[in-house]
């Protein structure tokens, strides 16, 4: 792994952050459409990935946007006890933990990172907690760059 | 924006109040023990609020008959808490026109020997703010 | 144990009683009360504005140098507890206040609410436990039917005061059984007693301090107990006139600190 | 390569409006694989997807993009669309443009990058898509219904009536619910026990119908069609076919001290017991907590005068294990504690009551026999408040936030019935708003005004305080004509609000159901499911999934039951291609999958394998396509990258993050 600062000022482009968020199926996807028709805007700023479990979020995803060029990542699941899957967001939990804490380490700050759980009926959640986080990332700026050096030699 | 709006957004700002959650009830109402020297009621005060009637509010008599029980505002259900609205109220009358309703000069007469501070205390710094 | 003690402007002449016998009691119950060097006021009044600071500076100082003791801070009167308590929530949970607090007192290191707020009955229920103050007991109270008087400020509201349920409190009775009397419950305990309007407002202040004792002795209330002075104030100018006498002297009574009261 | 379709909706003006779809199709045209593109007003009508169907075959389509709305909505639509033409229905994605963008933005310029990119994000996907096959699973024709009220007794009577056999479990020892406790029903002032008793008989008749009451559903495994239940039947005490229903021993039963629970506690019952008279079944349980003989050894005083000798101290709990195709929850509501609304003095009052419990005192096999009377002093009030929306309609801590519906009307019947019955009585209700929605139930409300001359006042009461004479001032305010109202009542009557039973929030996460912040269980859909949970195979009746009255009730247990039976009915179920499998080549047998699979679905063979330079005879993972779910939990924990996911491969989901960060 490596780290750049991005050139994107130089571009002489207003800087708008990008925000990854992955939704499990059953709850926070549910929860975001909810959000939709009930018109509770959040900036679009926010792409939604779908997958079943918050559990099938591998690392590798995250920092793969990293290295793309996202500015956060957030990753909703349903509330603990409630996953469709019995356990499949304590799994998350745990294996975010430690991968925020590394990538805190390595220079993308806490705040880009975020797990939240938001059921099928939070639609408001939804719509206040992508809100909050893109305020939160807009207030941290640009993110670094992570660079895989496995394709540079 | 005029300034009865503007007034209105103070009040709303001070007080941490949003009067659009009200759903009149009237729970406020009923629990004031003040309610018959009131001449606007604690139900009413966020309509005037809603309505930027700012002025009859700062000057309503309301503001000097409100104890502060806080009674309103434990048993709001919406969590509106009138008794917020109402202080916030007080405090821009104050503001823009200074205490007039408790002056120096007429507090001796008003004590008698077990009179305690902090009658003297509460009653100036809620009247004359 | 020891505590700090904030024990407010009127503890410290007309109800100076109110402070005398609390002080007195703590030993025997195993605590002890140490007063904060140069305290000033509390204010008197929670200012409910959000925008309000210079009214809250105070009550920080008196939570900072308790903080410095490292001690948790006790008070009595009811209207210092309700002021200190909240504004120490306001350190605590409200950035904006925290922040300008800070900035007007520019303290060693800024106050955060660190301090832990009690009433002395909390301590009497919490730490000492009211079995406790009953072994301590000489002189029960026996066949007293006594009314405890809650007023507002101790009790509301609740989510920040976190004394007791607001609509149904239980420490003043638990305290009366523990002195050996028995309590009696009315509806008008946590009603207000007129508060400040009693200075300019007389009738009003009247009506409902008659209503609080024509209820409390309508169920047989033959003497009323408060922690407040203001109450004790416009309950005695009541119609009814019955006897009112702030808890701690009759704690005194009970364990045999005071002769009589 | 793939030869791709991107077809995109505007949904009327729902996605037009915000969404320029024009410059959508144009970018899509831009992508890799994409050799066709075009928009449509209604891609879900008829003609819509017959454009989606005549492409595919025109143009020789290999996957299909939809931009429309979410895929919760029309995925099935458009992939049942796909099928048709001959294409694999896995070779469709969706890209949701309209509840997470067009309804959301309202600028066009911003929304319509937004759409673009999400295009992109699902064509990038579809590139990497294969062709699913999904397979087939049993169905058990056997359905579960938890909760013996009037819900799940209609439900399961429904259920058998269609010829498929069902299993209530309740947990009390009868089946029959609130509306069992009930006095009269409205709009129709109809006896509730009259209209209930009947069906409850019919249930324990029933030849498909079994009954376990005293019981609980202990643990659920398994998936829809296939699902195995435990049911902790707990211990009788007395044996359920030797007892002939006779009732000697709950007259001579020397305990009487317990609170009857039917009775909502206003009365005392003996230790052995059935909660009431025409309990279904007629076989009175022993409270172990309450019993003498339980609680000193001696006693035994029901188990001398039983004539069919039927007590049993010895029983024991027992579990049974039983395989069901289909479950539907119907474990209903009770009425919120009103220990934190002592302002209106309930703790401190006898004659402070709850609506249910004023249900019973009118009930002739009440505690008083049906006389309205005051639990202080027996004597009959002359003048009763009653108080709506206690608790209900709250955005503080102590309350609901939702509205309990049922309030509004059973207070008007309450009113009616005592001014119809003692017309001397004076009544007055506070309320906030009158909510009558129904058939004849705002002609009801009217009625109980017009007729019976109740007292309606808009506004709420601020505290209920109790005399030293016994009465009880009620303090409230009239805030149409602008005044405190201070009544002296006699009996105050208390609208609490009604919250889902306690046991739903365990039984959603032994379903795997969801549950909302109230605590009521989830619908599928709002409108278009309201009786299915987003779990396949899990149904939905009665009040669990929010408050409703016994005619909305009944309804929704016959709509449950129609979806039970429809999917009863099939001999076998398609399963969900979207599941993990292991590459041999990279796996390395270390169980790190197993570990945390929550199906049991991955277990380990030996294989040969075969690669590059490799063959050789290798413990690997194999994933049993019938059991997983498909939750990708193992592809997370493999250490090599062995284990991937079909529908949601590695590569797949990092084409549309590569994507999205473009």
């Amino acid at each position: 792994m490596q780290i750049e600062k991005t050139a994107h000022a130089a571009e002489n482009k207003e800087w708008k952050p990008m925000i990854v968020a992955f939704c499990c199926n059953w709850c926070s996807y549910a929860g975001a459409d909810l959000a939709g028709s009930s018109r509770l805007s959040y900036p679009a700023d926010v792409k939604i990935i779908r997958v079943p479990c918050s559990c099938r979020v591998n690392p590798m995803f995250i920092l793969r946007a990293f290295e793309r060029g996202a500015d956060g990542v957030i990753i909703c699941g349903c509330h603990p006890g409630d996953c469709h899957y019995t356990t499949g967001n304590y799994y998350t939990r745990r294996r975010m933990a430690l991968l925020f804490s590394m990538l805190d380490f390595i220079g993308v700050e806490n705040g880009r990172t975020r797990v939240e759980w938001v059921s099928a009926a939070e639609g408001a959640k939804f719509s206040a907690t992508m809100n909050e986080f893109t305020a939160k990332i807009r207030s941290l700026g640009e993110n670094v760059r992570l660079g895989d050096l496995r394709c540079r030699n | 924006m005029t300034k009865a709006e503007k007034q209105a957004e103070l009040i709303r700002d001070i007080s941490g109040v949003d009067p659009y959650k009200c759903m009149k009830c009237g729970k406020c109402t009923a629990t004031c023990p003040s309610y018959a020297e009131m001449d606007i009621k604690p139900h009413q005060f966020v309509s005037f609020v809603i309505r930027g009637e700012i002025e009859a509010l700062t000057k309503s008599r309301s503001l000097e008959k409100c104890l502060s029980c806080f009674a309103c505002i434990e048993r709001c259900p919406r969590s509106v808490e009138p008794g917020r609205l109402i202080d916030a109220a007080r405090q821009l009358a104050a503001r823009e026109r200074g205490g007039g309703f408790l002056t120096t000069e007429e507090v001796p007469e008003m004590c008698d020997p077990d009179t305690p501070s902090q009658l003297l205390v509460s009653a100036y710094r809620r009247y004359r703010r | 144990m020891k505590y700090s003690y904030f024990p407010g402007c009127t503890l410290k002449n007309k109800a100076s009683s109110l402070d005398r016998y609390a002080r007195e009691c703590a030993p025997l119950l195993g605590f002890e009360l140490c007063e904060l060097p140069e305290w000033q006021c509390c204010g008197g009044v929670y200012p409910l504005g959000r925008d309000e600071t210079a009214t809250k500076l105070s009550s920080v100082r008196a939570l900072a140098a308790a903080r410095s003791e490292g001690r948790d801070l006790v008070t009595l009167c009811s209207a210092c507890h309700h002021v200190i308590k909240r504004v120490n929530d306001d350190m605590k949970n409200v950035e904006e206040i925290r922040t300008s607090a800070n900035n007007y007192l520019a303290l060693d290191e800024p106050y955060r609410g660190e301090t832990n707020v009690l009433h002395y009955l909390e301590v009497l229920r919490d730490v000492v436990g009211f079995e406790n103050v009953k072994k301590q007991v000489k002189n029960p109270l026996k066949g007293k039917k006594i009314g405890a008087y809650y007023g507002c400020l101790l009790l509301r509201p609740s989510g920040v005061m976190a004394f007791d349920d607001p609509e149904d409190p239980t420490i003043l009775e638990d305290f009366i059984r523990a002195i050996g009397a028995e309590p009696v419950i009315y509806p008008y305990r946590n009603e207000c007693c007129g508060g400040y309007v009693s200075l300019k407002d007389r009738e009003l202040s009247r009506g409902m301090a008659d209503k609080v004792e024509a209820s409390a002795s309508g169920f047989g209330t033959e003497m009323l107990i408060t922690a407040c002075p203001l109450c004790l104030y416009n309950l005695k100018k009541s119609k009814a006139a019955l006897p009112v006498y702030y808890f701690t002297e009759l704690l005194a009574e009970a364990l045999g600190v005071a002769k009589d009261s | 390569m793939q030869r791709i379709g991107v077809f995109v909706c505007h949904c009327g003006s729902n996605i037009a409006a915000t969404v320029d779809v024009k410059r959508v199709v144009e970018c899509a045209r831009l992508e890799p694989g994409v050799v066709f593109a075009e928009d449509y007003q209604y891609m879900c009508s008829e003609a819509g997807q017959m454009k989606i169907a005549d492409a595919i075959k025109r143009e020789g389509l290999t996957g299909v993009v939809v931009c429309s709305c979410s895929p919760r909505m029309h995925e099935a639509t458009f992939r049942k669309c796909a099928e048709g033409a001959g294409l694999n229905p896995y070779m469709l994605e969706i890209a949701n443009i309209r509840e997470q963008c067009s309804w959301i933005h309202k600028d066009m310029e911003t929304a319509t990058e937004k759409a673009v990119v999400l295009m992109r994000a699902a064509v990038a996907k579809v590139n990497l898509n294969v062709p699913l096959k999904s397979g087939e699973s049993r169905v058990t024709k056997r359905a579960l219904v938890i909760g013996g009220g009037i819900a799940g007794i209609q439900t399961a009577l429904d259920i058998a009536e269609a010829g498929y056999e069902v299993d209530i479990v309740e947990k009390t020892p009868s089946i029959g619910g609130r509306m069992a406790q009930l006095d009269k029903t409205f709009p129709t002032l109809d006896c509730s026990a009259c209209i209930l008793t009947p069906k409850m008989v019919e249930a324990a008749a029933h030849e498909k119908i079994r009954i376990f009451t005293y019981s609980e559903v202990e643990k659920v495994t398994g998936f829809v069609g296939d699902f195995t239940v435990d049911i902790r039947k707990k211990a009788r005490s007395v044996d359920i076919d030797k007892c002939t229903g006779c009732g000697v021993c709950q007259e001579k039963c020397p305990s009487k001290t317990a609170k009857s629970e039917f009775n909502r506690g206003l009365s005392k019952r003996s230790a052995i017991y059935t909660p009431f008279a025409q309990a279904v079944p007629n076989v009175p349980v022993i409270d172990r907590e309450h019993c003498i003989k339980f609680k000193t050894g001696k006693c035994g005083v029901c188990s001398k005068v039983c004539p069919a000798g039927a007590i049993d101290y010895e029983m024991r709990d027992e579990i049974i294990t039983e395989k069901y195709g289909a479950i539907v929850a119907a474990t209903g509501f009770d009425m919120i504690s009103l220990d934190k609304y002592d302002e209106y003095a309930y703790k401190k009052s006898p004659d402070v009551i709850t609506s249910l419990e004023l249900e019973r005192i009118m009930n002739a096999a009440g505690p008083t026999g049906g006389h309205l009377e005051r639990l202080s002093d027996g004597k009959p009030p002359k003048n009763i408040v009653f108080i709506q929306c206690v608790g209900s309609r709250c955005a503080d801590k102590r309350g609901k936030s939702y509205c309990s519906k049922i309030c509004c009307m059973y207070t008007a019947k309450h009113a009616m019935l005592i001014r119809d019955k003692y017309p001397d009585t004076n009544v007055t209700v506070f309320y906030i708003d009158v909510r009558t929605p129904g058939k004849n139930f705002d002609e009801f409300y009217r009625r109980a005004v017009e007729e019976y001359h109740v007292n309606y006042i808009k506004g709420q009461v601020g505290k209920v305080l109790p005399q030293p004479d016994g009465t009880l001032l009620v303090q409230g305010a009239d805030i149409i004509d602008g005044r405190q109202v201070l009544i002296n009542a006699d009996m105050v009557v208390l609208a609490a609000a009604i919250e889902p039973d306690p046991t739903a929030r365990k039984l959603a996460t032994m379903l795997t159901a969801s549950i909302d912040t109230n605590g009521f269980l989830t619908e599928a859909h709002p409108k278009l499911r309201p009786v299915e949970s987003p779990t396949a195979g899990i149904f939905l009746s009665g009040v669990c999934q929010g408050p409703k009255d016994i005619p909305e009730t009944v309804s929704q247990a016959g709509a449950a039951a129609v979806k039970v039976i429809g999917l009863l009915s099939k001999d076998k179920l398609l399963t969900n291609p979207c599941t993990a499998k292991a590459d041999e080549l990279m796996c390395n047998g270390c169980s790190a999958c197993a570990n945390v699979c929550p199906y049991g679905a991955i277990s380990y063979e030996d294989r040969e394998v075969r690669g590059i330079g490799v063959r050789e005879v290798r413990r690997v993972a194999v994933v049993n396509g019938a059991l997983c779910q498909g939750c990708g939990a193992c592809t997370v924990a493999c250490p090599s990258g062995a284990m991937d996911l079909f529908g949601f491969s590695n590569r797949q989901i990092t084409a549309e993050v590569d994507a999205i960060c473009r």
